[in-house]
C-alpha cells in the first residue's frame, strides 16, 4: 500500500517540501496540545468532590506569545506557499503547446502537429508542457496527482497551465471537479516519455492535419478573412504578427493579445475594441465549438513568428499597428 | 411618540423638505445622465443615489434619532456589501495581470 | 415575581408581552429586530448588485445599449411615485405617534394607492418587454445593433425589478393589515410600533429603487 | 441504575410544575412559544435529519468498500453524496447547536423569560422543518445530483435532478437560520437581566452572538444565489451560464461568500459549548475570558474575507488568490487563541472526567488537528494539489464531525439534566464517547492519506491501489455509526428510567444552574440579579458555605 504519491514533475518536490513543513507544524502542535491536555487532566484530576482549585490569573504576556508565534508561523507558510504557487502558475517560455478539451465525460487532447488523443496524454520528460484547456459543457478539472498539478477547466474561457514531467512513467489523470453522472469515469493516463521515445511516438501514428491548418480552414469557413484581410483598408485589423503583441484599444487602454484576449474578441468582440476600427464584428459565441476555437487560436498564433522571446512583458510597443478583429 | 423624550422625531417641515429635495435630486440625476461627463457619469449617478438613500434613512426612517446600535447595524450591512462587491470585482479586475501568453 | 413587577409599574398594558419588562424595552427590541431584518435585506439584494457590477464591467456596450431600451419616462415617473409614497408613509408614522386614527388610515391608504400605481406602471413596462421579445429565455430576440449579451442585462433587470416588485406586494399586504388595525383603534400615542416597523420596511424598498433607477435606466443615456 | 420503582416513590406527593409538564397535548407543543419547548422541537427535527444524513453516509461508505462502482449506479451514488451533504449541512449542522442548545440556554443564561420574539422563534422552527421536508421531498421524487455546492453550469443546465425543489428547500431553511440569528442577536442586546453586562455574559452566549452575526450577514447572499440558480433553471436567464455570457466563477464567489462563513456557523457554537464544558469540569474561571470572547467575534468577521480559498484552482486571478490566502491564515489566529486558552484552563484545575469533559477533550484534539490541516488548504502551493481530493473531505469532517458534533454531543450531555430533569447512565455515555472518538479517527484519518495520494472526492469508482485505506475508512464509519446509536438509546431510556437530576448536578456556575431542573416555564421564579463575573467558583463556594 502506497502512502505517498510519486514525484514526477518539476514542482512536485517543491510542493512536497512545503507539505513536509506543514506536517511538521501540524504534528508538533497536535502533539503539544494533546500532551498538555492529557497531562493536565491527569495531574490535576479532582481528588475530592468539594475541591475548588485556586484561581490562575490570566496573563496578557502569555496571550501575546500564543498570538504572535502562530502569526509568525502562518506568515512563513503564506510566503512559502505563495512562492510555490508562482512557480506553478507562471509558464516558462518555449513550452510544448497542447490543447485540451474537456466534455462530459472525456478528455480530448490535440497536439500542435495534429495528433489527437482521448483520455491519454503523451509528453516528453524534461520539457515544459503548456496546456490550453477549454470545456464544452460544465466545469472539469485536469488533475495529475503525480505532477501535483490541477487546474479547473471552466466553460466560457481558456484555462492555461503548465507542467514539466521529470520521470518517465504512466500516471493517473483524473477529473477533480464534479461534472455529473460519470465524473469518476472521466479518467485517463498521462505518459511521460524520454525525449527519444516521445519523438518516436510523434512520428508514429497518423498525425492528421496540423492544428494551425485546421484553424486556417475554419478561418475561411467562418468568413473571417473577408474582414481580417491582409490589405490596406480592410474592415478588420490584420492578424499577422498579432499574438503576444500589445494592442492599443479605443479609449487609450492597451492589452496584450494573449489567448484570453483572442477568445474574448471572437465571443464578445465589442468588449475591447482596437483603436481605429468600428464595432461591426458580430459575436461568434455559440457558433464555434471549443475545439474550433482552439484551432482558430492555434492558427492566429502561427501567424506570429515563434519563439516567444519576443513575447516579452507588456512593455509599450513603439509601433502602433492596429491589430484586432 | 413612545412616551418619554428619548426618541425625538423630525418635524413635519423636515419631511416635506426631504421630499422636495428627493424630487429635485431625481430630476438632477435624469438630467445628468444625458450629459457627456466621460468616466464621471456613473459616479455622479451613484453619488446622487447615495445622497437620496441617506436622506430617506436619516429622516424618513429616523436613523438620525435612533440608538447608536442601529447605526452600527446599518454600517455593518454596508460594509459587508462592500466586502462582497469589492473582493469579487477585484478578482475580475486582476485576472489579466499575469502575462501567460508566452509560447 | 413577574406579577409583582407589573403591580409596581401600575397596571400591565395589554400590548405588553409577558417576557418584556416594559413597553419601552419591547419597542427597543422590535426596532432593533426590524433594522437587523433590513440588514439581511440589503445583503439579499446585494448578491444581485454584485452580479450586476461584474457583468456591467464585462459587457459595457451591451448594458448601455440595452439600458437605453427601457422607458426612462416611466422609470422617472415611478421614482417620483415611490418617493411620494415614502412621504405619505412617513406622515402615517407621524400620525400614529400622535394617535390620530383617521389620519393614520388616510396616509396609509395613500401609500397603498401610490404603491399600486407603481406596480401598475411596472406591469405596463413588463408587457412592453414581452411584446418586443426582450424577455430573456428561448423567445429572446437580440435587439438590433446590440451585442448578444444584452440578454444578460434584461436577465438582471427582470430579477432585480421583479424581486423589488415582490417586496412592494408584501409591503402593500402589510399596509392593509395596518389599516385594519388602525380602524380598530389599536394604535395610540403609547403603542404604535407596528406602524413604525412597516414604515421602515417601506422606506427600505424605496431606497432599493433609488439605486435601481440609475443603475438600470440611466447609465447608458449619455451614449445616445 | 434506577428502576421504575424510583419514579413511583418520588412522583406522588407534590408534583412540581415545570415547562415539560405545564401543559399536555400535541397542540401545546406544536403551537408553543416557549423557547425551551422550541428547543425540544429542534432536537427532534435535527435528530431526524441527522439520521437521514447518516444513512446516506453509510451507503456512501458501503459503495466505497470496493474500487469498482458495484453497489449503486453512478447516478444513484451522486445523489447519495449530494443528499448526505445537503441534509447534514443545511438541516443538521447549521440549525443544530443554535436551534437546540442556543434556544434552550440563551434566555436561561442571561436571566430572561424568553427570547425577544417568541412567535418568530416558532416560525423559525416551522421554516426549518418545511425547508427540510421540501428538500426531502426532492429526494423522494428522484433526488439531486449536483453536490451540496450546486456548482453552475452543471446545476443550472446539465443536471436532471430536482435542483429547483432542493434549492427552494434550502432557501426556506435559510430564512429560518436568518430569523434565529436575528432573534438571538436582539435577545442578547435587549433581554439581559439586571447586572448581566457584556463582560459577565457566559462564553456560550458570546459564541452564539458571533454565530448570529454570520447568520444575519451571510445567509441572505446564499439565499439570493440559490434563488438565481432556480430562476436560471426555470427561465434560462443565463446569469451563470457561459453559453449566454455568464460566468460560473461568479456563482462560486456568491456561494462561498456565505458557505465559508457557514462553516463557522457550524463550529462557533461548538466552540462556545466547549468553553462552558472546560471551565465547568475543571471548576475554574476560564483562562483568558476576554480573549475567547473577542476571538469569537474576530472569527465571525474574518470568516467573511476568506471565501476565495475554495477557488484557488478555479480560474480566479492569481492576485485574488494571494489576498484570500493570507486572510485565510489570519482566521487561524483567533482559533489558536481559543485552543490555547482552553488548555490553560485545565492547568491547576480540579478536573473531573465526566462524559461532557471527554467530549470536550475530544473536541480540542480533533479541532486542533482539523484546524492545522486547514492551514495546508490555505497554503496556495499546496492547495492546488489537495483541493477537491479526499484531503478536503477529511479536513472538513475533522472540523464538522470532530468539532461540531463532538461539541453538540458534549453540550447535550452537559445540559441534558437541565433539559430533561433526568440523569443518563454515566458508564454508557463514557463508552459512547470513546467509541465515537476511535471510530471517527479511523474513518477520517486515512482520508488525509488518500487525498494526498490523489483520490478525487465525489468518485463513485476509484483505482484499486486506494482500496486498503478506503476499507479502513468504511470500518471506522461502522464504529462511528454504533457510537452515535448508543446515546440515542440511553437518552430515550433516561427520560423514562433515569434518576432525577438535581438543580445543579455538576456543581457549575451560571444562571441556568440556579433554576430548577427542568426549569419552570417562566425560567426563574424571580428575575435574577447578576453581581459578578462568570465562572467565579471561589465566590460560589463561599456563598454556599455561608448560606
Amino acid at each position: 500500500m502506497e502512502l505517498f504519491p510519486q514525484q514526477a514533475s518539476s514542482f512536485a518536490p517543491h510542493v512536497d517540501a512545503l507539505y513536509g513543513f506543514l506536517i511538521a507544524v501540524t504534528a508538533f502542535f497536535s502533539l503539544l496540545i494533546g500532551t498538555l491536555v492529557v497531562s493536565f487532566a491527569i495531574r490535576y484530576r479532582r481528588r475530592s468532590p468539594g475541591e475548588i482549585p485556586p484561581v490562575v490569573h490570566e496573563s496578557g504576556l502569555l496571550e501575546l506569545v500564543w498570538t504572535v508565534i502562530p502569526l509568525g508561523l502562518v506568515l512563513i507558510m503564506f510566503f512559502w506557499g505563495a512562492a510555490v504557487y508562482f512557480r506553478i502558475t507562471r509558464p516558462p517560455t518555449g513550452a510544448i503547446e497542447i490543447y485540451v478539451t474537456g466534455k462530459q465525460w472525456m478528455w480530448k487532447i490535440q497536439h500542435g502537429d495534429g495528433h489527437r488523443e482521448m483520455n491519454e496524454l503523451h509528453v516528453p520528460v524534461g520539457q515544459p508542457v503548456r496546456l490550453t484547456m477549454a470545456s464544452e459543457d460544465v466545469i472539469h478539472s485536469f488533475f495529475v496527482p503525480a505532477f501535483r498539478f490541477k487546474r479547473d477547466v471552466v466553460p466560457g474561457r481558456f484555462s492555461i497551465a503548465w507542467f514539466e514531467a521529470t520521470k518517465p512513467g504512466r500516471y493517473h489523470l483524473f477529473c477533480a471537479e464534479y461534472c455529473g453522472t460519470r465524473h469518476s469515469g472521466m479518467i485517463g493516463w498521462v505518459y511521460a516519455m524520454k525525449p527519444a521515445d516521445y519523438q518516436a511516438w510523434l512520428s508514429g501514428g497518423a498525425a492528421g492535419e496540423s492544428l494551425a491548418a485546421a484553424g486556417a480552414k475554419r478561418f475561411q469557413e467562418q468568413a473571417c478573412n473577408t474582414c481580417h484581410a491582409e490589405q490596406a483598408g480592410a474592415r478588420g485589423p490584420s492578424l499577422v504578427g498579432l499574438f503576444g503583441k500589445t494592442v492599443h484599444l479605443q479609449g487609450g487602454q492597451t492589452v496584450v493579445a494573449d489567448e484570453a484576449y483572442l477568445r474574448e474578441s471572437i465571443t464578445n468582440p465589442q468588449a475591447r475594441l482596437v483603436e481605429g476600427y468600428p464595432p461591426i464584428m458580430p459575436t461568434f459565441q455559440g457558433l464555434i465549438s471549443e475545439e474550433g476555437l482552439l484551432q482558430l487560436i492555434a492558427y492566429i498564433k502561427s501567424l506570429s513568428p515563434s519563439p516567444a522571446a519576443g513575447a516579452a512583458p507588456p512593455a509599450p510597443s513603439t509601433e502602433r499597428k492596429p491589430a484586432k478583429p | 411618540m413612545s412616551g418619554n423624550g428619548s426618541h425625538r422625531h423630525p418635524t413635519l417641515g423636515a419631511y416635506f423638505g426631504v421630499f422636495v429635495t428627493l424630487m429635485a435630486l431625481t430630476a438632477l440625476t435624469v438630467w445628468a445622465a444625458f450629459q457627456h461627463l466621460g468616466i464621471w457619469n456613473t459616479p455622479v449617478a451613484l453619488s446622487i443615489a447615495v445622497t437620496k438613500a441617506l436622506l430617506v434613512a436619516l429622516i424618513f426612517m429616523h436613523l438620525r434619532y435612533s440608538p447608536r446600535l442601529t447605526a452600527i447595524a446599518v454600517a455593518a450591512a454596508v460594509a459587508w456589501l462592500a466586502i462582497l462587491i469589492v473582493i469579487t470585482v477585484s478578482d475580475y479586475l486582476t485576472r489579466a495581470w499575469l502575462p501567460i501568453y508566452a509560447r | 415575581m413577574a406579577d409583582a413587577a407589573h403591580a409596581l409599574a401600575g397596571e400591565s398594558p395589554p400590548e405588553l408581552q409577558h417576557h418584556f419588562v416594559d413597553l419601552e424595552a419591547q419597542k427597543e427590541a422590535s426596532s432593533l429586530g426590524m433594522w437587523v431584518f433590513l440588514v439581511t435585506e440589503i445583503l439579499f439584494f446585494g448578491g444581485m448588485f454584485t452580479a450586476y457590477v461584474v457583468y456591467r464591467a464585462s459587457y459595457r456596450a451591451a448594458f448601455e445599449g440595452a439600458s437605453n431600451l427601457l422607458d426612462i419616462r416611466l422609470g422617472a415617473f415611478n421614482t417620483a411615485v415611490l418617493i411620494l409614497s415614502s412621504l405619505t408613509m412617513a406622515l402615517a408614522v407621524w400620525a400614529a405617534s400622535q394617535g390620530k386614527k383617521n389620519r393614520i388610515v388616510v396616509f396609509l391608504s395613500a401609500t397603498i394607492l401610490l404603491g399600486a400605481v407603481f406596480l401598475g406602471v411596472k406591469v405596463i413596462e413588463y408587457s412592453q418587454k414581452f411584446e418586443h421579445h426582450e424577455v430573456p429565455g428561448p423567445h429572446f430576440v437580440v435587439p438590433h445593433g446590440l451585442p448578444r449579451q444584452a440578454e444578460m442585462f434584461f436577465s438582471l433587470y427582470f430579477c432585480m425589478t421583479g424581486l423589488h416588485a415582490l417586496h412592494m406586494v408584501v409591503g402593500i399586504g402589510l399596509l392593509s393589515w395596518l389599516i385594519a388595525r388602525a380602524r380598530r383603534g389599536d394604535f395610540t400615542t403609547r403603542y404604535n410600533t407596528p406602524v413604525e416597523m412597516v414604515g421602515l420596511y417601506w422606506h427600505f424598498v424605496d431606497i432599493v429603487w433609488i439605486f435601481l433607477f440609475p443603475l438600470l435606466y440611466l447609465l447608458g443615456r449619455h451614449t445616445l | 441504575m434506577s428502576t421504575p420503582a424510583v419514579i413511583d416513590t418520588q412522583s406522588p406527593p407534590a408534583r412540581r410544575v415545570h415547562y415539560l409538564n405545564a401543559r399536555y397535548g400535541v397542540a401545546s407543543w406544536l403551537l408553543t412559544v416557549d423557547h425551551k419547548r422550541i428547543a425540544i422541537l429542534y432536537l427532534i427535527g435535527v435528530t431526524f435529519f441527522f439520521a437521514i444524513g447518516g444513512i446516506y453516509a453509510a451507503l456512501i461508505r458501503l459503495e466505497l468498500l470496493t474500487p469498482p462502482g458495484d453497489v449503486f449506479l453512478s447516478e444513484t451514488y451522486n445523489k447519495l453524496f449530494t443528499g448526505h451533504g445537503v441534509m447534514m449541512v443545511f438541516f443538521f449542522m447549521i440549525p443544530g447547536i443554535p436551534g437546540v442548545l442556543g434556544n434552550f440556554l440563551i434566555p436561561l443564561m442571561i436571566g430572561a423569560k424568553d427570547v425577544a420574539f417568541p412567535r418568530l422563534n416558532l416560525l423559525s422552527w416551522y421554516l426549518f422543518l418545511i425547508g427540510g421536508l421540501t428538500a426531502l421531498w426532492a429526494v423522494v421524487h428522484g433526488g439531486v445530483d449536483t453536490g451540496w455546492t450546486f456548482y453552475t453550469p452543471y446545476s443550472t443546465v446539465y443536471s436532471n435532478g430536482w435542483v429547483v425543489v432542493t434549492a427552494v428547500g434550502i432557501f426556506i431553511a435559510g430564512f429560518s437560520s436568518i430569523l434565529t440569528g436575528l432573534n438571538f442577536l436582539v435577545t442578547l442586546h435587549t433581554m439581559r437581566a439586571p447586572g448581566m453586562t457584556w463582560m459577565r455574559m457566559p462564553l456560550f452566549c458570546w459564541g452564539m452572538y458571533a454565530t448570529a452575526i454570520i447568520q444575519i450577514l451571510g445567509t441572505p447572499v446564499v439565499a439570493i444565489t440559490l434563488l438565481l440558480v432556480a430562476a436560471e433553471r426555470l427561465f434560462h436567464l443565463g446569469i451563470f451560464d457561459p453559453a449566454q455570457g455568464g460566468d460560473p466563477v461568479l456563482f462560486q464567489h456568491l456561494f462561498w461568500f456565505y458557505s465559508h462563513p457557514a462553516v463557522y456557523i457550524m463550529v462557533l457554537p461548538a466552540m462556545a459549548v466547549i468553553s462552558e464544558l472546560v471551565t465547568a469540569f475543571s471548576r475554574k474561571p476560564i483562562f483568558g475570558y476576554r480573549f475567547i470572547a473577542a476571538s469569537s467575534v474576530a472569527i465571525a468577521v474574518l470568516s467573511f474575507l476568506v471565501w476565495g480559498h475554495h477557488m484557488f484552482v478555479s480560474g480566479q486571478s492569481v492576485y485574488a488568490g494571494l489576498v484570500f490566502s493570507i486572510l485565510s491564515f489570519m482566521v487561524a489566529i483567533p482559533s489558536a487563541i481559543k485552543v490555547f486558552n482552553w488548555t490553560a484552563t485545565l492547568y491547576k484545575g480540579s478536573v473531573s472526567y465526566q462524559t461532557p469533559l471527554l467530549y470536550a477533550l475530544g473536541f480540542i484534539g480533533l479541532f486542533t488537528f482539523g484546524g492545522l490541516t486547514g492551514l495546508m488548504l490555505a497554503t496556495l502551493g499546496l492547495d492546488i494539489h489537495v483541493t477537491d481530493t479526499y484531503f478536503i473531505v477529511a479536513h472538513f469532517h475533522y472540523i464538522m464531525v470532530g468539532g461540531t458534533i463532538m461539541g453538540y454531543l458534549g453540550g447535550l450531555h452537559y445540559w441534558w439534566p437541565k433539559i430533561s430533569g433526568k440523569l443518563y447512565p454515566e458508564y454508557w455515555s463514557r463508552v459512547s464517547a470513546w467509541v465515537i472518538f476511535i471510530g471517527f479517527n479511523l474513518t477520517f484519518f486515512p482520508q488525509f492519506i488518500l487525498g494526498y495520494l490523489g483520490m478525487p472526492r465525489r468518485y463513485h469508482a476509484y483505482p484499486a491501489e486506494f482500496q486498503v485505506l478506503n476499507v479502513m475508512s468504511t470500518a471506522g464509519a461502522s464504529i462511528l455509526g454504533i457510537g452515535y446509536l448508543i446515546p440515542l438509546v440511553y437518552f430515550f431510556w433516561s427520560m423514562r428510567y433515569g434518576k432525577d437530576a438535581s438543580d445543579n448536578p455538576w456543581g457549575a456556575t451560571g444562571l441556568e444552574w440556579q433554576t430548577p431542573s427542568p426549569p419552570p416555564t417562566e425560567n426563574f421564579p424571580v428575575t435574577p440579579q447578576v453581581t459578578g463575573k462568570p465562572y467565579d467558583y471561589l465566590t460560589a463556594q463561599e456563598e454556599v458555605a455561608v448560606g
